[in-house]
């Protein structure tokens, strides 16, 4: 029997790293990686959640959500790569501290 | 000692399981590449492998031997840690999804391991299907991590080639079994292919037809999209760009040699056996006989393929032409006969390996197609790849989807 | 310290140390590879959870497809080690403190938050996945339509962005 | 009755047709728009007949009133039902009738002359798009059932009178003419809101039939006091005074006549103009209730009336005689209501749509056949050369000068009778009344004389006069005609008849009529007189004309030279458009330049405005250098603001952690 706060716990911590290396790291593609940490976070707190709930084991909607997330951050990864390639392309960097100017 | 192993004793009895699964799967890997080598060389009208050994049986263990003994150089600027995952990642992922494979439907008849009954598979999850694809999924990452690993330009554009089209099938593979979950309603493969029972032969899903319907739900144009993703993501001809030797010298192994080339050459191997099970255990029924149970006598098929081909062997080695023939060829002959006899002298052991026995054969066919596959389709072009699988094969996968769908609905499902 | 306990911390402990190495790693290659690991340790708590099928979509998806992705992409731009620099001071001396402070509150905001959700999640108790799929197309069919337009969206975007304009 | 049930078709028509016109008619050739505007009047036209017959022979004359949806609702959630509520409700009833036949019929003749007049006019879709908008707008103010629709109504004729008398833009007088007669217009509508206003706080709504019912059983208020009802007929008719254009509003009328003559048939002599005496024949139980205020308009009327005709005496203008004495015949209706005899004063209303469309037109007819000439002064012998146009309108002068037995005799007539009836000075008004009368048929004969007898005064050789088409004579005749039999419905009064018109009327005015106290014989005798002496008096008036205009030509301007003054004045209308504007205008012009432009508009609002703007920039000049664009300073700011929601959102679950720390 796993308490139900462990998660949370956990999931908070995973968030918190999360968060660390979005504001530490300069490589995109990793801050990118950070944010995809972060979501999975929210995902463990979601599915954590919906196991508290689901005591007729009929109440899936914490589920159903995190399915829904990942499929959003599908579609983000997909654009956002797409974003990242071009950058890297106009800029010859990586580096978000070299992209610094909305224009060329 | 004794109630430690009653306590323990499903651990136990799965990791002895995971060994002889293990055993089994390498052992069919190598003499798989043997019967690939000689099947082909047959298409070519070629002798094919046949020195080392009789009929060049030995050629797997000669190989195994060279694998092993070879040097193994790394290249330099390798990033170390990666360039060792990648075979291993891609060896372990391959033979991990062997292990929820199931072979026979009943345990072991009167034969328990510590209370313990001995089931033929080594995992049975009832999402055993979901955790197959997840496997698939995770195997991109040996050979793309290969790719890059290497610090090398080939190895990198295989590794790129094959991420981009394993990610590009896998969507096909996956749209199109789900014609199979719709007629099953379930995750686990015991119940796809239990639900395949009611009808002999045209109760399989290939044909779908049900008892007390006139309805059929074919998944025909299912199987023909599964089987070519599967043999893309599989990377094999007439898919296998990652390794296009003309193209790539090898592709994302070409700076990998003796055993961690093995490993990438085993997992190749196993995830062919896999999707042949898949393949007959989705679409074919996976172990129930294509007879129905009132003709007794289809019981004797094992036996009557043993028999005459053990003899065959027997006449053929006496008449061979090394004196390592003469012995070995008979006794492996004599050996097959002797089961074939067995078989026939115990019917409760005959009726036991029944599943497994047809099981084994669908495997076999299919695997007979991958290399007749090999043998005569030439490779694709980059761009007809990519055009076969996001233009062909997805939109045909998912119109089989509707198709079956449809079907269901209207035969009140 | 029951079974499901021990896998419970040895795939948090997986889990972070995965995160942690995410954070440390050079080359971003090994990030993408620690982030890997980390969700496939959270696919393995959503199975201790019971939730059998997100764990599933968790590593096919994310691992599969998402990760697939930022390893090719990775690949193809030839990433190499990043540079250090330091452009914005505000991040040097504010970043660190600021992200640990936010872990910090969420995680106590967790701990004493949790007494009210004190009862345990029932491992074992296996969420079947046609209830799942009924909810999803029942009570979540109109944002499961939004998500599928949302996802062609995303893909002819990708498209435009990723092909060169060619003139 | 399946149109009367559908009422709302009859005003809907007309704003299609207006729609259709205006959105699309301008690519269109004349022929589909004009085909439009005809069909669509037509149509409405007839619809109304069918309206009216199924009225008369299925209701029997009972007032029909159908809600057919609710546009304005408050509702009372104190006690239930709505506190107010302005529906789109149209009624029916016989002072409808009237009015819809009117509006409908005679618009529909005038819609068909302008076919032909307007033929070679730029703007011709534009031109009928407005005249079915106003079709539609005048029919929804005579079709309403309560004041406020109305009011729209009302609002809206306003509108379709300043775009057709702006018709022509590009003349600057004509734009100014539009504007005037919209801006006096307001001032009326500003009284008629707050009688409106009065109304709704004294009977807590505004339909008729509530409001008539509420008032019905109040005591009428004493001569001279100002109760709440006299105060609110007083505003209305401040209203009806800038409609219909009575002293002191009345300015705007004559100015009007810049529209194209159709206009000035249709809207500013036989449908819109009498909307003032429509409403306050609506209201007559009001009135009723309010000597005081019938006293006013009564008043008001008659001098209108007279003061009016002397302007009229001298004018040049074609047009501008024919726009004085309508204001003076709405001076005769509103004397006709302030004296009681409403029915009177509608079969005036009724009369004088006939005869003085017809003059209207004919005019037209003739400004059209001299070629755009207005002045009288350059006309002259045109009988002989356009005899329909001549013919018709000598029905319409002897018409509108009273002679018997043509239409206008019988309903000035009545009004006359009905004023020397009346208590309250009764015999003072009749007086002002008869000298208007005299003057009225002077003035007409004026024109007629100066227009078509007397030898041409223009160049023949340039002028080439010719006879309109017959889609302008057409109407011409129906409407002779119309005005010769039209006064019969009421002819048998005479000789002791009944008079069919006030009998149709009664049901509604019923207990209206100022019934005199003398016996019918006694009454009968006294109206033979009075219809004689009212006869003699146009014949002076002609007589006077013929003397003056055909005896001997020059006279004139010797009796002009002779009363200098009296004539400067009245051929300057009594300065009274130079005294608004030295009164009214100037000071507004003034103050709105000097005070409002100059200070507030440029000082305030727009000091406000730039401020506000200047200090945006000041701020954002400042916080602009948080934006690094460095991705990671943001990142640190979200975090920050992640931070700050969530110890927000946890802070009672925080607090202890901190002191954990602590």
């Amino acid at each position: 029997m796993v308490p139900t706060s462990y998660y949370l716990i956990l999931s908070a911590i995973l968030f918190g790293m999360g968060a660390v290396s979005f504001v530490f790291r300069r490589n995109i593609i990793t801050i990118f990686m950070s944010i995809e940490l972060m979501l999975n976070a929210v995902n463990l707190a979601f599915v954590a959640f919906n196991q508290m709930w689901n005591t007729q084991g009929n109440k899936l909607d914490g589920q159903v959500f995190v399915l829904f997330v990942i499929v959003v951050a599908a579609a983000e990864a997909a654009v956002g790569l797409g974003i990242i390639i071009l950058i890297q392309r106009n800029r010859r960097s990586l580096n978000v501290e070299r992209v610094d100017l909305l224009k060329l | 000692m004794s109630d430690f192993l009653t306590h323990n004793a499903f651990w136990i009895l799965s990791i002895i399981k995971i060994a002889v699964l293990l055993f089994i799967v390498l052992t069919v890997n190598a003499y798989l590449t043997w019967f690939e080598r000689k099947v082909v060389a047959h298409i070519q009208s070629r002798w094919g492998p046949h020195r080392v050994g009789p009929h060049g049986l030995l050629q797997p263990a000669a190989d195994g031997l060279k694998f092993l003994f070879k040097e193994d150089p790394t290249p330099a600027g390798v990033d170390k840690f990666v360039y060792y995952l990648a075979p291993l990642l891609a060896l372990a992922l391959a033979l991990t999804s062997m292990a929820v494979i199931p072979f026979g439907p009943n345990p072991i008849p009167h034969i328990t391991f510590f209370g313990q009954p001995i089931h033929l598979w080594v995992a049975n999850p009832d999402i055993s299907l979901l955790v197959l694809f997840a496997i698939t999924a995770l195997s991109v990452y040996g050979v793309a991590l290969a790719g890059w690993a290497s610090n090398s330009k080939y190895p990198l554009l295989g590794g790129l080639r094959s991420s981009a089209q394993m990610i590009s099938y896998e969507l096909a593979l996956t749209m199109s079994v789900v014609g199979v979950l719709l007629m099953a309603n379930t995750f686990s493969l015991q119940e796809i292919i239990n639900a395949q029972a009611s009808i002999p032969l045209f109760g399989w899903n290939f044909f779908g037809f049900t008892s007390g319907s006139k309805i059929p739900v074919p998944q025909i144009l299912g199987f023909l999209c599964f089987f070519i993703a599967a043999i893309a993501e599989t990377n094999r001809a007439p898919f296998d760009l990652p390794e296009a030797e003309s193209e790539l010298v090898a592709g994302f192994h070409t700076e990998y040699a003796s055993f961690k080339f093995a490993m990438f050459f085993i997992a190749e191997y196993t995830a062919m056996i896999t999707v042949s099970c898949l393949v007959a255990i989705l679409f074919f029924g996976g172990w129930l006989s294509p007879f129905p149970a009132s003709w007794t006598w289809t019981h004797y098929l094992p036996s009557v393929t043993l028999l005459p081909f053990g003899l065959w062997v027997i006449w053929d080695g006496i008449h061979y032409e090394t004196i390592f023939g003469k012995l070995v060829l008979p006794a492996v002959g004599f050996a097959m006969a002797a089961i074939g006899g067995a078989l026939i002298a115990f019917p409760a052991v005959n009726g036991f390996i029944q599943p497994t026995f047809w099981l084994l054969a669908k495997i076999f066919l299919v695997l007979f197609f991958y290399v007749w596959a090999r043998g005569t389709l030439p490779r694709l072009r980059y761009d007809q790849l990519m055009n076969m699988g996001w233009k062909v094969l997805l939109p045909a996968s998912i119109a089989n989807v509707i198709l079956t769908a449809a079907l269901l609905l209207w035969r009140g499902h | 310290m029951s079974a499901p306990l021990i896998i419970f911390f040895v795939l948090a402990t997986l889990a972070v140390l995965g995160a942690a190495s995410l954070i440390f790693q050079k080359h971003p290659i090994h990030s993408a590879l620690s982030l890997i690991v980390v969700m496939v340790a959270l696919a393995g708590l959503y199975l201790l959870m019971g939730a059998e099928f997100v764990a599933a979509a968790q590593i096919i998806v994310y691992g599969g497809a998402i990760m697939v992705l930022f390893v090719f992409v990775i690949m193809l731009l030839n990433a190499g080690e990043e540079e250090r620099t330091n452009l914005s001071k505000l991040a040097k001396i504010a970043g660190w403190p600021l992200a640990l402070a936010l872990t910090g509150v969420l995680a106590a905001a967790m701990i004493r938050a949790s007494p009210a959700v004190a009862n345990p999640a029932r491992p074992g108790a296996l969420s079947d996945t046609a209830t799942l799929s009924k909810l999803l197309f029942t009570d979540f069919v109109y944002p499961f339509e939004l998500t599928s337009f949302l996802v062609l969206v995303a893909i002819l975007g990708a498209m435009v962005l990723a092909q060169r304009e060619q003139k | 009755m399946p149109i009367l049930e559908q009422l709302w078709i009859i005003p809907l028509l007309p704003l299609l047709g207006s729609a259709i016109n205006g959105l699309f008619g301008a690519k269109w050739p004349n022929k589909a728009v004009s085909s439009v505007a005809l069909g669509s009047t037509g149509l409405s036209f007839l619809f109304a007949l069918e309206a009216v017959r199924e009225f008369v022979y299925v209701r029997h004359g009972e007032l029909f009133r159908k809600e057919f949806f609710d546009w304005i609702v408050v509702p009372d959630f104190l006690h239930g039902g709505n506190w107010f509520r302005a529906g789109f409700d149209l009624q029916m009833d016989q002072l409808t009738v009237v009015m819809v036949l009117v509006v409908t019929g005679v618009g529909f003749l005038i819609h068909i002359y302008s076919t032909g007049y307007m033929a070679h006019e730029g703007g011709y879709y534009r031109f009928f798009s407005y005249l079915n908008l106003f079709m539609f707008f005048m029919l929804i103010l005579v079709l309403a059932a309560n004041y406020v629709l109305l009011f729209v109504g009302w609002e809206g004729v306003g509108l379709s009178s300043y775009l057709l008398i702006g018709f022509y833009f590009l003349k600057k007088s004509a734009s100014d003419a539009g504007k005037k007669a919209f801006i006096v217009n307001r001032i009326g509508d500003f009284g008629f809101m707050l009688g409106m206003f009065l109304l709704f706080r004294t009977f807590g709504t505004l339909d008729f039939t509530a409001v008539f019912a509420k008032a019905g059983p109040l005591p009428a208020e004493a001569m001279g006091q100002f109760g709440t009802i006299t105060v609110a007929c007083l505003l209305l008719f401040m209203g009806a005074c800038g409609k219909s254009a009575q002293l002191p509003l009345y300015v705007w009328l004559p100015d009007a006549m810049e529209g194209p003559t159709p206009v000035s048939a249709l809207i500013h002599a036989a449908t819109m103009v009498t909307a003032g005496v429509y409403v306050v024949a609506r209201s007559h139980v009001l009135f009723t209730h309010a000597p005081t205020a019938m006293l006013v308009v009564a008043i008001v009327g008659c001098a209108t009336a007279f003061f009016a005709a002397t302007i009229g005496l001298v004018q040049r203008d074609i047009k501008r005689v024919l726009a004085y004495s309508t204001v003076s015949q709405l001076g005769y209706m509103f004397l006709g209501c302030g004296v009681g005899a409403f029915g009177a004063g509608i079969f005036h209303l009724m009369t004088h749509a006939f005869f003085k469309a017809l003059l209207f037109l004919a005019s037209g007819s003739v400004i059209h056949a001299m070629g755009g000439e207005q002045d009288m002064l350059k006309m002259g012998g045109l009988s002989k050369k356009i005899k329909y146009t001549y013919w018709t309108m000598l029905m319409a002068t002897l018409a509108i000068a009273g002679f018997p037995p043509l239409a206008g005799f019988f309903s000035k007539d009545s009004i006359l009778y009905s004023a020397f009836q009346s208590e309250h000075g009764g015999h003072a008004l009749y007086a002002v009344g008869l000298i208007t009368a005299l003057l009225t048929s002077f003035y007409m004969f004026r024109l007629m004389f100066l227009t078509f007898h007397g030898k041409p005064r223009y160049d023949e050789h340039h002028v080439h006069v010719h006879e309109s088409p017959w889609s302008m004579l057409g109407p011409l005749v129906i409407l002779a005609v119309l005005s010769v039999i039209g006064g019969w419905v009421a002819a048998p009064a005479l000789w002791g008849g009944e008079d069919h018109f006030a009998n149709f009327l009664a049901p509604i005015f019923g207990s209206g009529e100022a019934a005199a106290g003398l016996s019918e014989a006694a009454a009968h005798q006294l109206e033979l007189t009075l219809a004689v002496v009212a006869i003699v008096a146009a014949l002076i008036g002609l007589g006077v004309a013929f003397w003056l205009y055909l005896k001997q030509p020059g006279k004139p301007e010797q009796l002009a030279k002779s009363l200098k003054g009296a004539y400067t004045t009245l051929s300057n209308k009594y300065y009274v458009d130079e005294l608004y504007a030295a009164a009214i205008v100037n000071p507004l012009v003034w103050i709105s330049t000097n005070v409002l432009w100059k200070v507030v508009d440029v000082g305030v609002i727009d000091g406000a405005v730039n401020g506000v703007a200047e200090g945006a920039t000041a701020v954002g000049d400042k916080v602009r250098h948080t934006q690094s664009g460095n991705t990671r300073s943001y990142a640190v700011w979200v975090v920050v603001g992640a931070l700050v929601v969530i110890a927000i959102i946890f802070w009672p679950a925080i607090r202890p952690a901190l002191g954990m720390v602590r």
